[in-house]
């Protein structure tokens, strides 16, 4: 099982969220977070203007088993991306093991 | 009492009840454009100001503005007024006195002692603003002899506290992390519509501000100058932040929404003095003028004098108020410069105006100094970086 | 001017103030009930109508509106208005005017651009709404003439106000999301808080809204006029809100807030126009009729017309303006239908509330189509994803 | 009606519009005191405080508290009160029932069902609250007649509501996890600000409540009476925030925010019964009382007696509405015991203030036993736990 | 060294945070995400009914090491649970090393 | 690649963030975590006094090159310390592959 974790533009999340639906891709948790990369943003906040690369960013963390992994990631690199620095970063790692609270049930058949 | 002082009773009280409401937009702009772990700080500063205001003023302010002048500089002070015929007056002029002494608290937000700030808010209420006012407001004070007029309170109230305010604010020093190798770093507000709330609780207030400050409604002459005052303190703060919403677009490219909302309070601010003086287009024009000048002030002080002033207090109530002092003396319908009155009104304005801001920068500074060297100004480093509302009251203001 | 008409302005003048608060009610309800991100835009739109009403309607709007009239039709307009002694109603118009503007805003809310609305605010200022005003309340308006009764302005602002406002909501077309294949979504308000808070400054507004517009406070005429107003403005916001409640609750399984919240409004639009004409007892059924319609017109609105209308301005100003006005024609004490005075007036009103709704719908949509055709209307899809403070004002309302 | 009445009017009408604005004051206090998932609950329980309290009044209320005495007891009820001349004052004593009504939600709020709460809301504004006003305001009282003192209502409105609190509190029982191993937790407010706002707008729509209560303004006893109410009032609130404020400082060694915003409500809230018979030295000190006894019955109930009430509204309003009752007694220029009155007032006091924390513990005990019984007080576990904005209403307040 | 990570239902969280401290889970950090999953709520808003699984829920990051690993998941499969859809996940991955801040000092030491 | 993920004080965030940018780390994302550890905090709320030890911390997610790893970790410790109780903990773990969405690239080079 792997866990992928993207971090993507908040303004892609709906698009994205529908994207991995129609690859069946339907469980996973999000939150936002502030990205530093190498975006930058100018604003303007009482006359003084800074840029700032203190981005908000989505957070989604998604665990799939190893047969979905490729689907996920492609979906994502596709969906997510606009061309512009700033669509973010996709990190892959393992899990060792997976558990449905609701029945102490564990494996990969808990993310189905 | 007749009928026509009757009514003006009314008015007065009226218009004191939306002076008193000026605390809770006061507090609200304050809370709105600084941080959200300094919020609750905040809240208590003003209260900490409507408390000592009223207790204060009523002890022992009122008589040494209002009392017997000696000399046309301070009214004898007696303890505890108690003319029951004049306690609708007290009422009225207590709301006023916490308005200046709330001036201040937003300029020196987010890094200073409590206690500290007590004893200064006390001060204001009870020494610095009633000498203020009885220069001019008690009627033989050494400034109404000479022909200075200040309506409702453009140098009294505003400019003295504005003027105060920047003493505080720069002897207190910048936030940490506000100048960062000497350039200024922007500390977004962190709920600007509360900001904005208050000052259009502000801006509902002034209308007892000004238009009480007539202190009468019982004849047909306190009707129009009523009616003109409160046209003009709209059309004044209308051009205010219209003034600053279109200055900041040309300038920064987006209109500004924190400093249209300073230009609107710019704009109040810049016609209290003259607002039963000038014309409805004078009143517009004095506006935009405040406007314009609010935002080139709140830039100048932050990013030149590099005083760090989170609300900009020192440029909406000292600048404006100045500004708006001395502008009656161009504005004025009788007096002023451009209706063909000649320039002396000007120079009694410009006296008076530089009047008050000495007499706020020097009292100000001697108070500020003298609790820098005893009670301390600042809250530690670690108190400062995690929020004051942690350190000195214990919880933040947000929870789930 | 005796003692009569100077009583008469000092309510006038507190109403005003009043009416003047209002503009914070619009501001929050308009705030809370939209998403987070565009917060300070409402807010800056908000500021703009109290801009440009304050000052259009003193430059030319109140004589558009009030000079001598041109047919029946129009005022003879003049620049820069300045009879001393009206001085105090200007104010009280002006702050009328603002509300007019204000209304549309919510509707279009999330994906206008701020140019557009500025100049669409304007033109609703100083011509739409001054002709509708002319019409009845001018005296020598046409529909003064045929005994038409719009006592503080169900048609005349709300109305007005409402149509103008589906016509710019249908123009401008919904927000990004609104619509799913063809079904609606629920796009929550960020800050239910603000809402209710705005509600309750409305409510409290309205009292000198309906209160004020009796134009006199002199005799026991007036006291009584004044009594009932409040108390049928009073009860039809408060039938207005419990039917909304009880509606919801029936038809959803659970009572809606935002709903209820609209409830009360509608309530207070439903008895503008007839809150001097009516009894309690009519006052709080035509509450409740307005509480429910209003529930079901959003709806409609919503799923059926498929015009996205975020805070409900359409059903609340729109939909209880026009049957306010009509039900004047069936409740009013004297004249109205189910008091024995025959279809007369009901006719009256019918064709009063139509010529308004016809009137803002053509005027509204000629304006927007021209400002489609020339500025364009609506932000850029980048820009209304990413919400409108950081697109067009560089920085949020909500920071740490 | 001569112009002496005609000012009295408008002196009521203006007081009543801001009494009026009480409620929002109410709810941005309980919405702030208490956490987030429950907002929409508290919005919706003062929304329905103040329909039932609109409606039921104007019904029935007013003439069961003001309808011809029944043995002093009851007024004589009739339907659908309509004296035209009259209306003003039912305006008057209708947002003074809503605001009887109102401090309980604060004190059940977050565990209690809505239905529950307006069956209760509704027996509060028809038949507690207007039978304790009849016993002293309707002129032919019993306790009028014993020569008892409520000017404004610390007993009748206050601890009417604050005590029936006390019963609904302990009845509903303690929110989930309120205390722990019979060990009272801290369930922080979630948002202070609101909570200052609201304490705020309760300070200013205090000087209705109690200067209006003058119930005229047309000579100078008046305004001297008038005068003189403003000041108690301000002064009282102002050293209860202040004596909150240092005794939390001492006590806990920090200056508690919220407790220091309880604080101003007990000190008007103690006032409220004296505020025309008392001196300002008086009305300070019964401040001072006020003040440090709240924060003292805030501990006492919430760690002693274990009943949950999250915005203190049993203290403030209950203690302290019988504190202010009692205190006239000593306080009163004339009549009171450290004036030379003797004891003879201070019995009355004491007996009145007996009577009517009887009358509300009784009928509130009576009312929310037959509701627990039959409709039940509570909430499920679940519902709770997962707030009753989702459970009640749908969905939440705060959205993105 | 372990981490496990678990999704819970927010209401749940006391619960569960009672029950890890009585077996010695003393340390960890949460946060709330967004859970997409099989639960389903239905809400109305303005009439407008929809049915969303896009659930609060809470998010606990607890790093043990691996002799209190079953613990840990027994306690949560226990106490997080209600039975009905939506209870949460537990994913389980491995640490390769801790470090505490303060002290600078590494391993499994700086867990206890 | 390693992911290095540090919880720290809220008030050691903006020099920790200096010093990362000093050392060539330029890429992270941040949110805010409530953390249970060894450090109580007391608090009044209305004359309830309580100790509470879930406190407000930043939580940094980092991924590095190996090579980087050693320089971010000696970083991390020395800013984001104070030598009190409760400066937070450093994990460390693996991560299999990272991409970069807007070029679709994978592998260290997207690290940098
Ligand atoms: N090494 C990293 N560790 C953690 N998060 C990262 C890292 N690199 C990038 N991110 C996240 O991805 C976001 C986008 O990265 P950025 O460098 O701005 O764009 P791009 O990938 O298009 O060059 C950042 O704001 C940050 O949240
Ligand atoms: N594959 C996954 N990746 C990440 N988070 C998940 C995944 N599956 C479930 N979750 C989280 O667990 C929560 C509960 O899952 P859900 O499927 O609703 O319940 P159950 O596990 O009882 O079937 C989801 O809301 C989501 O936050
Ligand atoms: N085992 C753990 N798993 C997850 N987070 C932890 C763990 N241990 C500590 N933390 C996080 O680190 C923070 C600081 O830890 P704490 O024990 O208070 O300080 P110290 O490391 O100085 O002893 C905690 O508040 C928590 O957020």
């Amino acid at each position: 099982m792997k866990k992928i974790e993207a971090i993507i533009r908040k303004s892609k999340f709906s698009e994205v969220k529908e994207a991995l639906h129609e690859v069946g891709v339907n469980f996973f948790s999000y939150w936002d977070v502030t990205g530093l990369g190498n975006e930058k943003v100018g604003k303007v906040y009482r006359g003084v203007s800074f840029s700032t690369n203190d981005i908000q960013r989505r957070h989604l963390s998604i665990i799939v088993n190893d047969d979905f992994e490729q689907i996920t990631l492609d979906t994502l690199l596709k969906t997510a991306s606009t061309g512009e620095v700033g669509d973010g970063k996709i990190f892959v790692s393992d899990i060792l093991e997976t558990y449905r609270i609701r029945t102490g049930e564990k494996g990969g058949e808990t993310l189905k | 009492m007749d009928t026509s002082a009757i009514m003006g009773a009314l008015w007065i009280i009226i218009s004191g009840i939306l002076v008193f409401f000026m605390q809770a937009g006061f507090t609200l702009v304050e809370v709105g454009f600084t941080r959200s772990k300094n919020a609750g700080n905040i809240i208590m500063k003003n209260l900490m100001d409507l408390i000592v205001g009223s207790i204060g003023f009523w002890a022992i302010g009122y008589t040494v503005m209002y009392g017997e002048s000696i000399g046309g500089f301070i009214g004898t002070p007696s303890l505890f007024y108690s003319e029951g015929a004049d306690m609708y007056n007290l009422f009225f002029q207590t709301v006023f006195a916490a308005t200046a002494a709330t001036i201040v608290s937003g300029a020196v937000a987010g890094r200073t002692k409590f206690t500290t700030y007590i004893i200064f808010s006390f001060i204001v209420t009870v020494v610095i603003y009633p000498i203020s006012g009885h220069w001019q407001w008690q009627g033989d004070g050494w400034l109404t002899k000479l022909g200075f007029i200040d309506f409702a309170g453009s140098a009294i109230v505003h400019s003295v506290g504005g003027w105060a305010a920047l003493i505080g604010a720069m002897l207190v020093g910048p936030r940490i992390g506000k100048y960062k190798d000497g350039i200024s770093q922007a500390i977004p507000g962190h709920n600007i519509v509360f900001g904005a709330l208050g000052v259009l609780i502000l801006w509902l207030g002034w209308f007892g501000f000004n238009g009480g400050s007539q202190l009468a409604f019982g004849s047909e002459e306190d009707v129009i100058a009523v009616g003109n005052i409160l046209i003009n303190t709209n059309l004044a703060a209308a051009a205010g932040a219209a003034a600053a919403l279109f200055y900041t677009w040309l300038r920064y490219g987006q209109p500004d929404i924190s400093m249209t909302l300073n230009g609107a309070l710019a704009g109040l601010v810049t016609i209290t003095a003259g607002c039963a003086n000038v014309s409805a287009g004078s009143a517009a024009i004095m506006g935009v003028i405040g406007g314009v000048l609010v935002v080139i002030a709140i830039t100048f002080i932050d990013e030149k004098l590099k005083i760090d002033d989170p609300v900009g207090a020192v440029s909406v109530h000292g600048v404006c108020g100045t500004l708006g002092t001395i502008l009656v003396g161009v504005f004025a319908t009788e007096g002023g410069l451009i209706n063909g009155g000649g320039a002396s009104l000007l120079g009694v304005q410009v006296i008076g105006a530089l009047a008050y801001a000495g007499w706020a920068l020097a009292t100000a500074f001697i108070v500020f100094s003298i609790l820098k060297a005893t009670v301390g100004l600042r809250v530690s480093e670690k108190e400062e970086i995690e929020g004051l509302d942690k350190a000195e009251h214990g919880i933040g203001v947000y929870n789930d």
